[in-house]
């Protein structure tokens, strides 16, 4: 045959042609800030005077922070098509390791409070990497993996503890991270901040984020091209793990006390979270500031609830029914800016 | 300690919140009832919150949310003693006037009263009741929710005292139910499997009745005392239906109209007084269309 | 003289299929076979197995000389063995470009690289390039993977595979989905790589295809290798009556 | 070309030769009920005059039938790929409903039983076309749908009850169906055997069940080969509402009040038990058999660990690792027999 | 006199991609028309547009005459319309009899068919039949679609497809997977089913087999129909220059 070579052409190596506006609205969580915006206005449109305030906005954000903490870690885990139920678990029996500790050396200083905080970092992360053990080599579905450490987790704390909560988290800790403020902010969200910031930088710039989206999109081309998946799914459940561990101390000093009776909502809710911003359940999409807004969506509609004086029954259908409507608002607005997607995709 | 703002003590504001330990409750919403019935008679509107289960850290984000939104007064049951210590603090600084109701915190020093219930005493007397119906002895076990919640630790606690200080019985321990009477009956038909000699069980709370009741039924309708705590309507209608032998009773309508009045002294300048506490009844069939019947909560506001 | 890549008497079986029955194969640096075999015949579980993607349950494959065993395609590539599979498995939420350096990513210079970050500009440029010379039909590295057709999901698997091999590639039915242009492209690729001194095994259906770039053609039936021929000394109809048994009934059938 | 025609060739068109044995090995639930046997074993020689007897096994089979009739519509609604987190208060609702109208009709003979049936079921039923309606026409995730609705029925069974049980299910129901016996085992174990038994054969030979598989294992060639997947959809998550507004009122009869705060493990419990029983969240594989087998080993661990008198915390921890390890068990069991399975499948 | 299938005008854009632009399309009952061009080209999803896969931004689609919109395949389907897709889109966890069977289940006869009970023997034997005809290299019905070679995945997509369709069938790249006699066998398939009075669309990069069996051939170049030539009148050359665009700058080029 004789065919002529290359046809001369220029491939497009950047996304980022078109106006700003459309590079806006290409991004995937602009949507469902879009939502939270609106729930915003109107609460403070119905409560101007108590909702909108500072103090109530800084309340909000201090009452997510310790499950944003928990959502970084989920956020890459479900976007590997993984999940991670024993989040809760791991938080009470790391922050049961560490008062218990903290509480055997005494001292309400900042030598207890860093000995307690390493004890749980390295307790959580000892539980993460048993879970990715378990998930990426024993081959066992992550939904059951998860569920019997979250099981064990609890069980472990109950018999530390005799099943009764410790309540002597050193005053440092409460004081300056539970409820200290710098320039008005909470201290424990500036904390929660700089961990999504990482984490979302990890997520969408380095390697290991790309790795991460890549097990989640196609496991077996992961494999294919070389990338020891076990290797790096045992370190996405450790990094989970990790974070719980560090959301236990953060957990201690914001109510001085451990919560092993409290979390068992922890889990769905902050999986709730990250599906709500878009992380797909089936893995390969996702990002750290969709999970973030999905945090604040609930969060912001029982606080709203709560000061126009919404009965709780009443709280109960209205946050179901919304949630649904926003993720609902979200997925439809979003395939009509893209198009992009035809029946067999 | 606060200047008289608008917020904080003027005579405009009559809103009182209500933060229940759990929502659904049939305690708590007994104590609304009380509530709601003594705000009425004083010129209160009434709002209730609560959080889905009994846990500080589903507490505390509707504790904040109730102080932003600025209540002359408010009504909780702190599901911790310390975790709810700050959010209550802070609350108080705001020039909401707290009163502690059925649990307290740590150092309750903001708040203008705490009104609360014996626990401990409660579990005793639990045993109480089921000594009184087998007086013989025997094994008794608990059936609870889940360990960790502070009022339902303290019911097994005073119950656990009381039994290993009589010799007649055998304390076989605390089994937790999760709150589903599916376990409940499990954990209870199993529990007779392997000691059918059981004569006594305390249930601490309705859920753990209703399953012990469908467990002990299960296993054949054996001559078992279960003694359930709280006596809301339905506990009530289950001991006249004989599938629990006793309950004990707190008094959650008086709780909630004692936390009323004290909110209001504070807020009129009355005399506050700072601790109440309030006791318990043991109600059995025996003695329901009597003192028993006056102590079983209010079915309905 | 030892081949570069060798398997001895691998089999393999799933359930009741008899996968590969003591397949043998081997191939030199600097030369193309072409591994042909009518469907089902084994030939992609043959390269499965010889590039650590498929356990084996019996059989030994030589590298260099050398009794390997890879146990994960990791280790074969960490050799410099690569493989264009049939069913491509690309990341369809990544882009071309990230598809096409998946696992071989490079680094911003400096602190940043070494705390992870990724030099995506000079990834997409270098991938864009990449699709240049092999005159594939892709228009964008930005646009997920999944969303493209056919032929331009497998231009994207060529490029990847041949930008990383350096010892011996793989293609297994590599111009299946491609235009005519892009295979005319993709067959004058691998003569050039050949030329480079690596060794290209070639699993095609296109005879035509076949006898232009191969030196010398190994058939599969059922699991088994039953002929080796020079392509220079035989045809397409000697090739068809290997693969389908019919040389077996009637020596020398057309 | 010259090439001939067709190479005649016979054409495998029966999975069964093979001696029974291979035929009984291939059976994907056989090595989960392997395991459900050695935990049986290990109790029954722990504990042999206790938990080996009829009394304790009916008492197990007992405990397990509502949710058993919930892991039957769970069953199909996974194998979608779907999830429902709602079944537990959907099942409240409908108990509520039903409950409440019984109340109101006063009566304790079977005419009042069996309105309070038929009210369940049909409440039960709208719950699950809603649910449906939203996963299949809105295309909203079906963690968020039933999430969502679980939510809002929950709310709704406190509105209409004021948070407070009902305790006034009919005589009748409570005497024949939750403690009613025939030949020795209990009815309401009966029941859900016949629900089980009809589900299995839905599920595994009538056109339905096949295209329950096919939609899981590939909504876009469902589609494509005209399979009205929305439509199916909506049936499935109906089917899955309509059993658990059937467990409703099992429920009732079996506890004799509505248990408007006591079913929030139970959707975690049934999907652990379809789960466990070798159906995959990812869909297109699974079987009834085996998520009743999923849901008798806790159950069965549960009744056990309290015989031989392992303390609640210990039970936790041990209940938790034999899940997992049961699961672990069962996966590498069922490779190792198939051998079927390359890295690429 | 009007095509049995037309398309006018027909566009679709993705994103930034104008996968069709305006492109015009016809098919007559008894012919095979092939629709060639280069990768991304826009053919498949033409294909999508003409049977109900894909929504179209503009343009208009003509079934005997009549303007038709299928919104999903199944409308297709039910005029007679069947569709082999370039990624083929099988149940991996079901077998091929199912897949083949798929939404056409026979019933048992009587009351449980009624009830939805299926005649699996029947569809296996009726399955293990088809592909017999089709001298594909299916060798079990009763093996998971998802552990077959690439070859017998496409002849059990290719089977269903023909027994099923009754008035147009698609094949979009069928015999890129298959084997020499496999293809050889679909390429005679081709033709009987045209000479059975129905209209055949064969998408195939390969020139030959498009001179084989086509009666038309319809050019499509960056979403267009650029030419539409006779089979008999035309050559590789003239093709492969359409495809590419040569044509246009030098006419008649080769
Ligand atoms: N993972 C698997 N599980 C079960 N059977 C398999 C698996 N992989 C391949 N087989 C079977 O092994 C045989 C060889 O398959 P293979 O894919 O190697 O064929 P091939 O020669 O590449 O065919 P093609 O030309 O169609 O690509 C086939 O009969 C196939 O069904
Ligand atoms: N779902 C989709 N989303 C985004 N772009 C798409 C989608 N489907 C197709 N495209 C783009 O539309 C163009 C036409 O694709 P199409 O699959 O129709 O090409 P084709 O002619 O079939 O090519 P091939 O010969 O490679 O199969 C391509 O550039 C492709 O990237
Ligand atoms: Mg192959
Ligand atoms: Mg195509």
């Amino acid at each position: 045959m004789t065919t002529t070579t290359t046809p001369a052409q220029v491939i497009e190596t950047t996304a980022s042609h078109g106006s700003l506006a459309e590079r806006v609205k290409g991004l995937q969580s602009v949507w469902i800030l879009g939502v939270l915006v609106v729930i915003v206005a109107v609460f403070g449109v119905l409560s101007p005077t108590t909702f909108l305030t500072a103090g109530n906005m800084t309340n909000i954000m201090q009452n997510v922070s310790i499950w944003a903490v928990l959502a970084v870690g989920m956020t890459f885990v479900i976007i590997t098509s993984g999940i991670d139920l024993s989040v809760g678990s791991v938080l009470v029996v790391s922050s049961v390791v560490a008062a218990k500790t903290m509480e055997a050396l005494g001292g309400q200083g900042w030598g207890t409070a860093l000995i307690g905080l390493v004890l749980s970092v390295v307790v959580g992360l000892a539980w993460g990497i048993l879970n990715g053990f378990l998930v990426a080599r024993a081959k066992v579905p992550p939904l059951i993996v998860t569920l019997g450490t979250l099981s064990v987790a609890l069980g472990i704390a109950q018999i530390i503890t005799g099943g009764l909560d410790i309540r002597s988290a050193p005053d440092v800790l409460v004081d300056t991270i539970g409820y200290g403020r710098l320039a008005g902010i909470p201290a424990i969200s500036l904390i929660a901040l700089a961990v999504v910031v990482i984490g979302g930088i990890v997520l969408h710039k380095t390697r290991f984020g790309r790795y991460t989206y890549a097990i989640g999109s196609n496991e077996i081309s992961a494999r294919r091209v070389g990338i020891s998946v076990d290797r790096k799914l045992v370190q996405i459940y450790a990094l989970s793990g990790l974070l719980a561990g560090f959301a236990g101390i953060l957990s201690l000093a914001q109510f001085g006390t451990t919560t092993i009776a409290g979390q068992s909502l922890t889990n769905l809710n902050v999986i709730a979270a990250v599906v709500i911003g878009g992380t797909s359940i089936f893995g390969g999409q996702g990002s750290m500031f969709g999970s973030m807004v999905g945090l604040f969506i609930p969060a912001v509609l029982q606080s709203g609830f709560v000061i126009i004086g919404v009965s709780p029954y009443w709280q109960t259908v209205a946050v179901g029914a919304i949630l649904i409507a926003a993720v609902y608002v979200d997925q439809h607005r979003r395939a009509a800016a893209s198009r992009g997607k035809g029946v067999s995709t | 300690a606060e200047d008289t703002t608008a917020a904080a003590g003027g005579s405009d504001n009559k809103n009182i919140a209500f933060v229940q330990g759990v929502a659904g409750d049939e305690f708590y919403i007994t104590m609304e009832c009380g509530i709601k019935e003594k705000a009425a008679e004083l010129g209160y509107t009434v709002t209730t919150q609560g959080p889905q289960k009994f846990d500080p850290t589903l507490q505390k984000p509707i504790v904040d949310s109730v102080t932003a939104s600025k209540p002359a007064a408010m009504l909780i049951a702190p599901t911790d003693v310390e975790a709810m210590q700050a959010p209550l603090e802070q609350a108080a600084a705001a020039g909401i006037k707290v009163v502690l109701v059925d649990t307290t915190v740590n150092d309750p020093s903001f708040a203008v009263s705490q009104i609360s219930s014996d626990n401990v005493g409660g579990g005793a007397a639990a045993f109480d009741a089921i000594k009184a119906a087998k007086p013989a002895g025997g094994k008794v076990l608990v059936i609870s929710t889940d360990p960790g919640i502070s009022t339902v630790d303290a019911r097994v606690k005073g119950f656990e005292d009381a039994v290993k200080a009589d010799s007649a019985y055998t304390y076989l321990g605390v089994q937790y139910s999760h709150n589903d009477p599916a376990t409940a009956a499990n954990l209870v038909s199993a529990a007779l499997q392997k000691d059918p000699d059981i004569v006594g069980i305390f249930a601490t709370n309705l859920f753990s009745a209703e399953g012990s009741a469908t467990g002990v039924r299960q296993a054949g309708g054996k001559d078992i005392t279960i003694v359930g705590f709280d006596a809301g309507p339905n506990q009530i209608k289950a001991l006249e239906d004989g599938t629990v032998q006793a309950l004990v009773a707190q008094q959650p309508a008086t709780i909630g109209s004692d936390g009323v009045e004290q909110a209001d002294a504070s807020l009129t300048g009355g005399t506050v007084t700072p601790t109440i506490q309030t006791g318990f009844t043991i109600i059995t069939k025996d003695n329901l269309s009597g003192e028993g019947g006056d102590a079983a909560y209010k079915s309905s506001c | 003289m030892s081949a570069l890549l060798e398997a001895r008497g691998l089999s393999r079986r799933f359930g009741r299929v008899q996968a590969l029955d003591h397949a043998d194969f081997d191939v030199d640096a600097g030369e193309v076979v072409a591994l042909i075999g009518d469907n089902g015949a084994g030939k992609s579980t043959l390269v499965k197995a010889l590039t650590g993607n498929l356990d084996i349950d019996e059989g030994e494959v030589l590298f260099e000389g050398q009794r390997v065993q890879f146990t994960s395609p990791h280790e074969a590539s960490a050799v410099g063995i690569e493989v264009v599979h049939q069913d491509l498995a690309l990341a369809p939420h990544l882009d071309s470009a990230q598809n096409m350096f998946l696992g071989r990513e490079l680094m911003r210079p400096g602190i940043l690289g070494k705390l992870g970050f990724m030099d995506n500009t000079t990834m997409r440029s270098q991938a864009a390039q990449a699709f240049t010379e092999l005159g594939s039909a892709v228009r964008s590295v930005v646009v997920p993977v999944g969303a493209m057709s056919g032929g331009q999901k497998q231009s994207v698997a060529i490029a990847r595979s041949v930008s990383w091999a350096n010892k011996v590639l793989f293609l297994d039915e590599p111009t299946a989905a491609l235009g005519v242009v892009q295979t005319h492209n993709v067959l004058e690729m691998i003569k050039k790589v050949r030329d480079r001194g690596l060794a290209v095994v070639l699993i095609s259906h296109s005879m035509p295809h076949v006898m232009e770039v191969a030196d010398r053609v190994q058939v599969l039936r059922l699991g088994r290798r039953v002929a080796t021929y020079r392509a220079a000394d035989t045809s397409v109809e000697e090739l068809v009556g290997a693969m389908t048994g019919a040389l077996d009934k009637k020596e020398g059938a057309a």
